[in-house]
């Protein structure tokens, strides 16, 4: 694990095209272990194409990006997962017919040495052995997020506020060092984006993982993150403390618009 | 209120699969011409309101099984979605499902899909006049971004005619500039062309910024309403939806343990 | 008194249920009217166990094993690929099978032909010409008749059929005799068992150049063939298999079907007299109370094979104890030139020894004449009418040598 | 819903991993095991026969329902591969003379190999796509088994040896169940084992959403491939089963419409179901004759001449798969073990049901 | 290297292969409408065929009558199959569907040798001419009429789905049943009448090939050769279909001609159409023209 402070994640130059869509172009950031680090920007921008970048999902047109010290700009998908980048979805991806229990069991899969063979002979070959040890962790996910009592509910019934949260379970299962969260707070309400929020700082203070987020509620981004990047248009405009972010006038005409609502009052924007 | 209101819901119950009741005996009145709000937690049953107005309800194993529903003095419940639509009234569903594979402008045709007249063409116009990137993106719906695509469905939605339009979650993952500017648009849909809309939010603040008249739902039911201003300045509401505001705007990151659940039930 | 388990295998709903229809009626009839007119044998009345098996061996081989836990003591049988899976079984069980396959790697009872992949057949009985006797019969006419057409040079002959045991069987020993007699053996083509499209296979037979064309399978895929050579303007004298044209074929074909030679397996064809046609009248009338239904040749050959099993069987009863698969057998073996009675004129005389169940090495071949439209009006009509004729053309008779035995 | 009592007693996870979640469901398995061992006793041929084809299907579809019903790989070839082992297993005998009893577990190795062959371009083609591919590889399998003579002995087939250990030979019915229960039994917890440990979650998760899947750290092309074998492996131990039961193999029993009653008896039997799969096969191997049943009986009267029952009853019986099929989808689309389930439970709350 | 053979046997193809695009494209119609893979498309040539047939010989009708009451009844058979089995389906797994049509399949397959039983049968004479002489090649008129109506059906499909009304609700309903609705589509019309002109559609070619080869079960054949063609094609690409189905077609013939001349193996005409599946299916995962899925997370 990198020494706190020490950069985990350097996107250099990264570019992504789609055709003639830029998506990405030139945007290069450091994210340094132990960080909570946003990025925002208006839709489009790229933001979910950075997060797709990092864990695979695309690959860039050009440019690199290192993590822990490694080239991984060209490493397959499924490789990231045991090198410690863990991630979750604007639109939620659960295993929808699968148990939360095994959701998140799914998690662990990297960690897991048991293959079908000695699966299919459970007692003998210490498949048996091997579950028990890694369902205790889970468990203990499970507990830190509670959700104790939908474990043996199927992912799919569930309301959209758990399943980000199981969501969230299957990431953490992973033990990854970085964690990329795409929109965790979409389509919440106050109350569960609090819940939210203080998941991803105790993951962030106490699990010692770094967080990278993609997050519109300026509010959360404010205060929950240490360095925010703003992109716009696939280019990065800016990057910094949350507030220098934030008094960017740059960045206020792109993404806020003039007014700023979180910092001013909000009587204002109620006037009818 | 003088004229009959254009839409009126009276004391409806929805029940999913036969067994899962989710909207006990709610009503709500939206009047000719206006914004209507309607707020609440997750799970409240807003979208299930919408769906229970539009039909769609029908297509998701739910069902209406107490109340009546009226639209311009007409009972409208239990008929089928695509009649509704043909009434007037058009829902934009949540999560803006666009059509992926089809072309914005095959997207826009779709939405004049009961319309027979000759003003198809001219609509499509103003719809860009609204949303003037939507003529640049030539390439499949699918590949547009968050907040396009919400404009599209906007769009589409302006594309029927329609004389109320049921909007939920317009605002979901959107940027706060986009936000502004998708609101921005409800309210002048709502001046210059006249629709009526009732809109499910979960950003509050933006929501009673354009509404006239709101709503806030709990567990199936209406616990408060009230018009836009009122709503604005009950104590409840602030710390719920709207989080407080200014200086007392509570951080994130200084959550305490405990927290106050107790709602109005 | 309890009655003789006897099995019936047909193919009423395979590849070969065009012909297996009016052969397994022939035979359903014909058992069942031994029941009626004589009470069965020795007074024990047939218990005939039918069963259908869509022409797919590995189901006959999974009811041949349940009729043998019923204790059959004689089978009806009826494909290629299921009687040469089912001979070793037969064998060793000892149950005589009168099979409607007339593969000639059956025929070598006594397992002395030392032929590659031949095996010992002692309780396998057909009644006709073995599919390569039928085939040399034809090509011995052929030889004669390119020479009275005056053909030039030498006459290319071409085998036709699936790829299956059924249509392969005389594959080997037809282009064997062909070479022999002076034609050019081109190279097989293959169709499938089932109607179908088979305007390639034509057009490629039209530009092979081939004069005499065997054609290996059941009427219902020769029928396409033949539509299909006829549109694309093949000209080329058919060699039909014994299964590969009949009545109805004819009439499906309509004049796609004229000029196909092949054989017929008994002295007669329905319509025409003979001593023994009442009693296949009587037969008919089993299934067809009006009596007026047109029975194919197939119908009457499936008549004659029943017929040898039950007078087999006559013959083991009647000499006193058990009727064993044995004693059956040997009734096959107790007459020479045998001809069913009451059955004079219709059925082919038949010859079994131990050594060699070839029953008959006389083919006399028919032609099928279609003169008209044979679209309105049914095959009695059409018959009739003489729209459609099957016209004698020759017998021939084979020489009875070692060599030839179970090839 | 759930197998469990009311209340969950249970105290430690391995107790709450077990396959069988209650001690009676253990015992009733138990006690149905012993009832099938002692069949012979009170059953006829006919009917043991009808066991040892359910049971040697039943393994195949099982196989398929890995497949299929955990992946979400849709095969239309399965009875090409349960064709491979049953013609490898005669192979091996024939060709190399190895002794039956171990043919068969080779016959499944080598089935699952060339599984893996024809699977391998499932790590790239999705859904339908795939499905038709599978269907291709029926016909290519089909053509091949005609084809190869040295191995199928052709379009004539070939013919068996019946299975024997050290002196026991089992070449009847009452004999050969034995050997089937014994790889039912094997080959069922083998499955139930696996979809309880990483692989087997790997494949449901591939099913559900593979993109999600991937970042788990799960590697897609393997699993799809993976599957495949495994349901290769089944279907080529349930191919060399059948093979020694039947005593005789020809390319004609695998055909495109037996691969469509293993799929048949997946989805009646209840897709994504270990037990269903067993189920399913027992259905789909009573129905035809109970078809068959229902015509003897009718033979003779009225019914019988104007539809001409007995000369159609193969049409009758192919009819019959075909509505059963679909009428279980419309009436019943989560299969028997769903139906058996809900059965189990009403008896668990009796007489407070409903 | 016979020239003439092959060129023959290249137009050849070429006919069947339009038919087989008919065929494909009626496939691809209710794939493209409710994303149901139509295992029955061979059932509905079959059924077509038979129906015509009895009107044509067993109430003596004059052709066009039976042709067009033919093709009023498969409108009604396609809807009342899609409203009996597939309509309750709406919403189950891919693989329900599938079963439900192959069912479907197996059903009307027995029920139709059942009722007409195993035998070919001809159509009474339809056209006087029956045959004209192209490049040497004997071919019926009812091919090239076929030939004829297949392009026609063809530019009216590529019409409809791309500049229709119709054509859009179709594919919107193929997309997400829930928003069309919301769109105004009626749903159950949508599918009804996407199954309706697919059976109508099949049925025209069933009674061409009826007329040229005679009716039998092998008409259901047509229903597998469809598989590779709307393969090569991409399975939801009506251009594709036609293209797919006339590749099939030429290439069994060439299949065929390679056999002749140099292989010997027999049955490669059958056989090399799915050969050819599987090859395309590695280098293109989609087909040839199918749109890749959207897959965005
Ligand atoms: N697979 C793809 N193919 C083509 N274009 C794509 C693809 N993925 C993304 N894009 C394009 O790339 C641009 C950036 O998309 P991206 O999803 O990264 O935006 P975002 O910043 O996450 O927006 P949002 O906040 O709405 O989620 C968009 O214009 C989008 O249309
Ligand atoms: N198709 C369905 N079947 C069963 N239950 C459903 C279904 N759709 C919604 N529900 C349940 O109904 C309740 C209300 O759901 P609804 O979607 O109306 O909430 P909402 O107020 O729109 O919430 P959100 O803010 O999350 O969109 C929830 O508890 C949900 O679980
Ligand atoms: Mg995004
Ligand atoms: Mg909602």
């Amino acid at each position: 694990m990198a020494e706190p402070g020490a950069t985990i994640l350097a996107a250099d130059g990264v570019t992504l095209r789609f055709g003639g869509v830029r998506a990405l172009t030139d945007v290069s950031f450091e994210v340094k272990a132990g960080e909570v680090f946003s990025i925002i920007g208006p839709n489009g921008a790229g933001k979910t194409s950075m997060v797709n970048c990092i864990s695979g999902r695309y690959r860039p047109t050009s440019g690199r990006i290192r993590f822990d010290g490694a080239d991984i700009t060209r490493m397959p998908t499924r490789r990231r997962a045991a090198i410690g980048i863990g991630r979750t979805f604007q639109n939620l991806a659960l295993f929808g017919h699968m148990t939360v229990l095994d959701n998140i069991m799914v998690g662990r899969h990297h960690l897991m040495r048991h293959g079908f063979l000695s699966g299919m002979a459970y007692w003998f070959g210490g498949a048996q052995r091997e579950e028990i040890a890694h369902r205790r962790e889970v468990e203990e996910i499970i507990d830190f997020l509670e959700i104790q009592h939908v474990r043996k509910a199927p992912a799919g019934t569930l309301s959209y506020g758990l399943r980000k949260r199981v969501e969230l379970a299957r990431a953490i299962a992973l033990r990854p060092k970085l964690i990329l969260l795409d929109e965790p707070m979409a389509g919440m309400n106050l109350e569960e984006k609090e819940d939210m929020a203080r998941y991803i700082l105790d993951l962030n203070e106490e699990w010692g993982m770094t967080v990278l987020m993609i997050e519109h509620d300026m509010g959360v981004v404010m205060d929950i993150s240490h360095r925010v990047m703003v992109l716009d248009f696939g280019k990065k405009i800016a990057e910094g403390t949350p507030e220098a972010v934030l008094a960017d006038p740059h960045v206020r005409r792109a993404y806020l618009g003039e007014a700023d609502e979180v910092v001013s009052e909000p009587e204002e924007a109620l006037a009818p | 209120m003088e004229a009959a209101p254009l839409l009126q819901v009276n004391n409806i119950e929805v029940v999913y699969n036969d067994v899962i009741l989710v909207l006990r005996g709610l009503s709500l009145t939206v009047p000719q011409g206006k914004i209507v709000a309607l707020l609440g937690a997750n799970g409240a049953g807003k979208s299930t309101t919408l769906k229970a107005i539009s039909g769609l309800l029908r297509t998701e194993e739910g069902e209406v099984t107490r109340g009546e529903i009226r639209f311009g003095g007409e009972r409208i419940d239990g008929i089928d979605p695509h009649l509704i639509v043909r009434r007037g009234i058009f829902q934009v569903m949540e999560g803006r499902r666009i059509i992926a594979d089809m072309t914005c402008l095959e997207n826009l045709r779709l939405g004049a899909f009961t319309r027979s007249d000759g003003e198809v063409k001219s609509d499509i116009e103003r719809v860009y006049g609204y949303f003037p990137r939507l003529r640049e993106r030539t390439g499949l719906a699918g590949y547009l971004s968050g907040g396009e695509q919400q404009m599209l469905a906007i769009g589409r939605a302006l594309m029927a005619r329609p004389k109320l339009i049921l909007m939920d979650e317009p605002s979901m993952g959107l940027s706060p500039l986009l936000v502004k500017e998708v609101f921005g648009i409800i309210r002048r849909l709502n001046e210059e062309l006249g629709i009526t809309i009732l809109l499910v939010e979960q950003n509050a603040r933006m929501a009673l910024s354009v509404a006239s008249y709101a709503y806030v739902m709990e567990q199936g039911k209406v616990v408060l309403d009230g018009t836009a201003e009122a709503l604005a300045n009950n104590e409840d509401v602030k710390e719920f939806y709207l989080g407080g505001h200014g200086a007392e705007r509570k951080s994130f990151k200084n959550l305490k343990s405990y927290k106050r659940r107790k709602r109005w039930l | 008194q309890q009655r003789i388990p006897v099995g019936h295998l047909m193919d009423n709903s395979g590849a070969t249920s065009d012909v297996g229809v009016p052969y397994g009626q022939g035979v359903a009839d014909t058992l069942a009217w031994v029941n009626a007119s004589r009470n069965g044998i020795g007074g024990r009345p047939l218990n005939v166990l039918g069963f259908d098996y869509g022409y797919q061996a590995p189901r006959a081989v999974s009811q041949y094993q349940a009729w043998n836990r019923d204790r059959v003591v004689a089978i009806q049988g009826w494909g290629t690929a299921d009687t040469e899976a089912l001979v070793r079984f037969v064998t060793r069980d000892r149950i005589p099978f009168v099979s409607g396959s007339y593969s000639a790697a059956l025929t070598d009872a006594g397992g002395k032909s030392g032929r590659q992949g031949v095996e010992p057949a002692p309780y396998n009985f057909f009644y006709g010409p073995s599919y390569s006797d039928g085939l040399r019969a034809m090509l011995r006419w052929a030889a004669e008749d390119w020479k009275t057409r005056g053909g030039q040079g030498k006459p290319k002959y071409v085998h036709m059929g699936g790829n299956h045991p059924y249509p392969n069987s005389p594959k080997a020993a037809g282009e064997a005799l062909a070479a022999e007699l002076g034609f050019e053996v081109l190279p097989a083509i293959v169709f499938a068992l089932t109607p179908g499209d088979y305007t390639a296979q034509c057009l490629t037979l039209k530009s092979q150049g081939a004069n005499y064309a065997y054609l290996g399978n059941t009427a219902g895929s020769n029928i396409s063939v033949l539509r299909a050579c006829q549109t694309a303007g093949v000209n080329v004298q058919f060699l039909g298999n014994v299964w590969g044209m009949d009545e109805n074929a004819m009439k499906a074909a309509g004049a796609a079907a004229n000029g196909v030679v092949f054989p017929v397996r008994t002295a007669v064809v329905w319509g025409q007299d003979a001593p023994g046609m009442a009693t296949l009248r009587q037969i008919s009338r089993i299934s067809d109370a009006s009596g007026n239904a047109y029975r194919p040749v197939h119908y009457m050959a499936g008549a004659c094979a029943a017929m040898l099993m039950v007078e087999a069987m006559d013959t083991a009863s009647a000499s006193g104890g058990e009727l064993t698969g044995e004693r059956i057998r040997n009734g096959f073996y107790a007459r020479q030139g045998w001809v069913p009675k009451g059955f004079e004129g219709v059925c082919n005389p038949s010859t079994f020894t131990a050594e060699d169940h070839r029953g008959t090495l006389r083919v006399g071949l028919y032609r099928a004449v279609v003169t008209g439209d044979t679209s309105q009006g049914s095959v009695a009509e059409l018959m009739q009418s003489g729209t459609m004729k099957l016209q004698p053309v020759t017998v021939v008779e084979l020489p009875r040598t070692r060599e030839t035995l179970g090839w | 819903m759930d197998l469990a009592p009311a209340g969950d007693y249970r105290s430690s996870y391995r107790e709450d991993m077990t396959i069988f979640p209650t001690r009676n469901s253990r015992l009733a398995m138990l006690l149905g095991l012993a009832l099938l061992c002692t069949a012979p006793l009170f059953l006829g041929r006919y009917e043991l026969g009808l066991l040892i084809n359910i049971g040697t299907l039943g393994i195949a579809a099982l196989g398929l329902n890995i497949l299929v019903g955990f992946t979400g790989q849709i095969s239309i070839g399965h009875a090409a591969f349960f064709g491979f082992g049953a013609f490898a297993s005669a192979w091996l005998h024939e060709r190399w003379h190895i002794p039956v009893a171990l043919c068969i577990p080779l016959a499944g190795v080598m089935t699952a190999l060339v599984g893996l062959v024809f699977g391998a371009p499932a790590g790239r083609l999705k859904g339908l796509y795939l499905a038709i591919a599978t269907l291709a590889a029926q016909f290519i399998l089909e053509d091949f088994f005609a084809r190869a003579q040295w191995f199928t002995g052709g379009v004539a087939g070939r013919i068996t040896e019946p299975f024997s250990l050290g002196g026991w030979v089992a070449d009847r019915e009452e004999s050969y169940l034995y050997v089937v229960i014994a790889y039912v039994v094997v080959m069922y917890l083998a499955a139930a084992n696996l979809m309880r440990t990483r692989d087997g979650r790997a494949l449901i998760a591939v099913r559900d959403h593979y993109l999600s899947a991937e970042v788990m750290g799960i590697n897609l092309a393997y699993y799809r491939t993976l599957s495949f074998g495994i349901a290769s492996l089944y279907a080529g131990i349930g191919g060399a089963l059948y093979a020694h039961y039947l005593l005789f193999v020809s390319v004609e029993a695998f055909n495109i419409l037996f691969s469509i009653q293993f799929l048949g008896m997946v989805i009646i039997g209840g897709l994504g179901s270990v037990m269903g799969s067993l189920m399913g096969s027992a259905f789909m191997v009573i129905l035809p004759e109970v078809v068959q049943a229902g015509a003897d009986l009718l033979s003779g009267s009225a019914i019988d001449r104007a539809l001409k029952l007995g000369a159609s009853i193969s049409f009758l019986r192919e009819m019959a798969v075909g509505a059963a099929i679909i009428l279980f989808l419309i009436f019943e689309p989560d299969g028997l073990a769903r139906r058996w389930r809900l059965i189990k439970s009403y008896w668990k709350l009796y007489p407070y049901s409903h | 290297m016979d020239w003439t053979l092959l060129l023959q046997l290249t137009l050849n193809g070429l006919i069947v292969g339009a038919l087989y695009g008919v065929v494909a494209m009626s496939f691809v119609l209710i794939y493209k409408a409710s994303q149901v893979v139509n295992f029955a498309q061979g059932e509905f040539l079959l059924v077509g065929a038979w129906v015509c047939w009895w009107m044509l010989t067993e109430w003596q009708l004059p052709f066009w009558a039976g042709f067009l009451l033919t093709l009023a009844f498969m409108t009604l058979f396609g809807m009342i199959l899609q409203v009996v089995v597939l309509r309750p389906l709406i919403g189950e797994p891919v693989i329900s569907v599938i079963m439900a049509t192959i069912g479907l399949g197996i059903f009307f397959q027995a029920l139709m040798k059942w009722i007409f039983g195993v035998f070919a049968k001809p159509f009474p004479p339809i056209f006087s001419t029956e045959r004209v002489n192209l490049l040497g090649l004997e071919v019926q008129t009812v091919y090239l009429m076929s030939l004829g109506i297949s392009v026609l059906i063809m530019a009216g499909f590529a019409w409809f789905f791309t500049a229709s009304k119709h054509g859009l609700a179709m594919r919107a309903t193929a997309f997400d049943q829930q928003v069309a609705q919301s769109l105004g589509i009626s749903v159950p019309k949508v599918f009804a009448m996407s199954w309706a002109i697919s059976a109508v559609v099949s049925a025209v070619a069933g009674v061409v090939v009826g007329v040229v080869n005679g009716v039998s079960s092998a008409l259901s054949f047509y229903g597998i050769k469809v598989f590779p063609a709307v393969i090569l094609g991409g399975l939801d690409s009506v251009i594709g279909a036609v293209l797919g189905g006339l590749i099939v077609g030429v290439l069994e013939n060439w299949a065929q001609y390679l056999d002749a001349e140099w292989l010997n193996w027999g049955n490669m005409v059958t056989i090399a159409p799915f050969y050819a599946l599987i090859i395309i299916l590695l280098i293109k995962p989609y087909g040839l023209f199918g749109t890749k899925n959207i897959e965005r997370v």
